[in-house]
């Protein structure tokens, strides 16, 4: 079994962005992205995810170093300030490279 | 007395403050928000097919223009003695120019209730009255020259979830007519109210979540969220009456008038105007201006409608 | 011949045992318990509207007693031949002291077929019979003095989600009375035998599910699960014939103390007396008491009941 | 005229090439399948009480006979002119060997809608033409001796939530018959043609995000899933005419003959044939032959058995 | 990008605890959490997630190093013998250390 | 507090394969899963989650550095080619070493 270092980028965000995200997410090089329902608390509060105002959406995107650095520094431009959104990164080992 | 309706908004906003287990899944309210978008759709279209449409046109475009009015009248004072940000005003006066179609099956309710006629067509003018106040506010918060997302904007507007399912259901009742509409009644007439009531309970736990952030944005808040609908009342029963509208009518466009958006603006807004802080304009308008029009609000426009057309001679 | 209701359950243990790939997802199981709690809430409701409220007390006052003596009826046989540890034999004492409202909805449905009259108030003994064997629980397995965390545990077991509904659809139904609640029966009350069937569709997946941890409790749970709700539901009989009941409210308030709670005093436990272990309780609550009740038991607590109304001459 | 259950699946699709933001939650689609699934079975089961059993054995040996028999009408097409692996074509064949509960429904509206009398026990041609294709369709993709994994896609296919609340709601049907079914009419049989609408925006939703890997695929797939279908049609109205049925009752059976499977089978050919690309034949049977069917081809099967049946003469 | 390095801690137990759960994690100093509903097996048994009995939740949260740590001894004293629960640590790199 | 390393495997994939998965799983020695509701893209395009025909799943499993190869061995040879299906890998840090 070979082995490959990528990126694991997650993000939780509200879900009223999900499709502009996406779309963003495929503009910025993201090969493919997972994406579950959440609810959860922060610095702008409970969001309880009872109701279509309040849900929060965790999103997880595997990719290479750069891609990860670029769509991180996009979502700090363009999203940052004015969403509920926490950003962070860890290292994978993932199978089939050419793949993400 | 309070219509059952109204108890379970009261007991969703008990349970809520008193911080019980009680929840309902979203899956829940999704399906009960797309069952009455479509029942009140439905039942508007049916009572389009009915009439020869050109007559309704002016009534139409005065309840357009209506609607990109009411904006402007609160835009003001919301920079004014509000002082707020520029985005955050936009995006209120939105949210007031705009309507809540869980306030308008309330009202729809309370009239059934009490055998009050009205232009079984009105959820049309839910239609008309649901975009024209985004668009305003957008243009406030954004200026009409920064054109960069304007068609993207108004896409993601005219195929929000709710503009497609009151649209959609209109459409079909329109095609389809009374006797056609026959074998859907079960799901979606029947058990409007039962439905209602539901969808009520859960609105009463999400305004109760919302009555924390009121508190710290304090008496303005409150105060602009109770008298904005009763002055925007005001101008509805007296433009349903400068419409011909029956006086239930003049209560139901009253109501509209009255009411503030909590679903299709919000969306939009924080779409179109990140900038604007949510929960601001949905501690007004959800957690003031909908508990009091759906408890007092309503009760109050009545009252002033029959006043206004008994001291008016009309219907 | 088997209610319709109870085919679904059987079809659900079926599907289940079978390892078919048949799911309800939890939120229509939310959706369908919420709408069963209010209507039976509101049922009880009307019913209290119509009567002198404090003709009822006695009654009342009795039933309570019941939830509070039922548990120490059992906690002994648990501790000594049971052989369980202090808080399991607390926990399913709590079990069976309380009551399931899915057991009381069947025999609801059970005397409607048969048409059998009883006292339509019963949804209030529901209410009342939830929590004081809650109580009893928690303070057997942690002592009275162990204040710590008393006040905690009253306010989580008054706010979980079935008391809320429960009382909530009470006071509504009492408030608005028949006439007034209309509008609502589409909704909660023509479909409630199908929404039943439903429930008991999910609960006889839930049920198979707790069979195989029965097998590894053995014995002694099985035997336990179908002697005591036979023994409660005599108490209840003699219980409802000294408070004068009707025949069919003997079978009902049998029935009541039959069952044994599966939602309520589970979410409480957990939260209460952790250390208890909540595959024991189930296994006995929903894998054998439940079913029993369902297939067998109330068609026995009516035969009881006629036999003994018989004899005693009453009714 | 257009049925509004075919308009709600117009909304959808129309929905979904806009790409609005209407979603239905996948839990609302599974309840809504659910109630159909159920509801269809009683119904059937019911019929199934009303005569004997054995009278019915030569039509339901002739129904499964059809199961077995259409998918080899189709392979030998896909895998010559189609060009198709094997996988694929056996897959595809599957699919159009078997039924689709939601057209099935279509047809029954269709025909209740226009006072069209049919044989009431169809449903239980639904259950029996399932899952004869399926078994072919694994067959052709493994060969009969590749015998590892037979026994557990045959437990997979026949424990399939399909298949279990079809023959669960038949036998409950058929066990408590109209009478006793009675109590749970309005939940299941009543709101039956909302139900349905609310399915069909749904998989309207779906269609049109199906749409796309149609173009990928090309013209054959069109062609194919516009073709089988009449051809099918054809040879189930003579079938129907063969064994008695009524004119009605050809077009039901004409109507599952043509229908395309794209619930039960995609779930077994994704376990028992997973080489299979289930783009490929989703897009057939849910982006071509779902919204013929619906749309022209029912009308189209309704003419063609008319024509069939005053050309012979028979009802 | 300045990077930081922040723990995150994953929790899966029962959702019967989740409101008691999410207040402790407040006063253990947690500065936000998220959750997702999930089922799974474990050594206490499956649970399907198909009924209010047998849910669980997830929770992750993103804080430092010593934070995780006292949350971690807290479960372990407070909820790790009576409930179905696991917990496991890793490291991520978040952007906006303010917020953790 | 000790700490103990062990592996976490993550797989995203079609919910059509739950039951079987999770069948393997326990024989290939996983001793718990983790599962919740998702939804992405990748190179099977996108599957939206709201129908069963399109939902994904992701699980979790901790495990130690042999399962984790072994069952990503198992699943590369029964499952890779035929499902839409990613597998990453990373180290997490656990407190009872004898659950997993
Ligand atoms: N420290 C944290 N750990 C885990 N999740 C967090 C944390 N802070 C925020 N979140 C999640 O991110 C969402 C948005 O965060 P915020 O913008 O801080 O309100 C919240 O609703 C949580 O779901
Ligand atoms: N090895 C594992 N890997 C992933 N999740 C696990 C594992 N063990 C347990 N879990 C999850 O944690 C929950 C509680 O675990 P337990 O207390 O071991 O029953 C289970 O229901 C699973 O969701
Ligand atoms: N690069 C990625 N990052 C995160 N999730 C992915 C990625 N690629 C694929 N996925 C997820 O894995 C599923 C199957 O992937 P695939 O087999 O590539 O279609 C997708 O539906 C996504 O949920
Ligand atoms: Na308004
Ligand atoms: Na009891
Ligand atoms: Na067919």
């Amino acid at each position: 079994m070979h082995r490959h270092r990528r990126r694991l980028l997650t993000i939780v965000t509200e879900s009223a962005i999900e499709s502009r995200l996406t779309k963003d997410l495929d503009r910025w090089g993201a090969h493919g992205y997972t994406i579950t329902d959440a609810r959860g608390k922060g610095a702008r509060g409970i969001r309880e995810g009872n109701w279509e105002g309040n849900r929060n959406i965790r999103i997880e995107v595997v990719c290479d170093e750069d891609t990860a650095r670029h769509i991180a520094d996009h979502l700090r431009e363009d999203y940052y300030d004015h969403y509920a959104m926490i950003l962070y990164h860890s290292d994978v080992e993932i199978m089939r490279p050419e793949k993400f | 007395m309070l219509d059952p309706v109204v108890l379970f908004f009261l007991l969703g906003v008990t349970a809520g403050v008193l911080k019980s287990e009680l929840r309902l899944p979203v899956q829940v309210y999704e399906l009960l928000s797309i069952l009455l978008l479509l029942a009140i759709g439905m039942k508007g279209g049916i009572e389009l097919a009915r009439q020869p449409f050109f007559e309704l046109v002016p009534q139409m475009l005065a309840v357009i223009a209506l609607g990109f009015v009411l904006p402007f009248l609160v835009y003001p004072i919301l920079m004014g003695p509000g002082r707020m940000p520029r985005a955050d005003a936009a995006s209120i006066a939105a949210h007031y120019g705009s309507v809540s179609v869980g306030t308008f099956a309330v009202v729809v309710a309370y009239l059934a209730a009490r055998d009050i006629a009205y232009e079984a067509y009105m959820p049309l003018f839910v239609v008309l009255l649901e975009v024209p106040a985004i668009l305003v506010g957008i243009a406030m918060a954004k200026g009409l020259r920064g054109t960069t997302g304007w068609k993207a904007s108004t896409h993601e507007v005219l195929l929000g979830k709710s503009i497609v399912l009151l649209v959609g259901g209109l459409l079909i009742g329109w095609l389809v007519g009374e006797e056609g509409i026959k074998p859907l009644e079960p799901l979606f007439f029947h058990p409007f109210q039962g439905l209602l009531a539901l969808f009520l309970l859960e609105m009463g736990l999400v305004t109760a979540s919302h009555l924390g952030s009121l508190r710290r944005y304090g008496l303005f808040l409150l105060a602009f969220g109770v008298v904005t609908p009763i002055v925007f009342a005001t101008i509805g029963v007296v433009l349903g009456w400068l419409l011909g509208l029956s006086m239930g009518g003049a209560v139901v466009l009253a109501t509209l008038a009255a009411s503030a958006s909590y679903i299709a603006v919000p969306a939009a807004m924080r779409i179109s105007v990140p900038e604007a802080n949510p929960a601001l304009s949905l501690a007004a308008s959800l957690g003031v201006t909908f508990p009091f029009n759906v408890i007092l609000g309503i009760p109050l426009y009545h009252a002033l409608s029959e006043q206004f057309y008994r001291y008016t001679g009309a219907s």
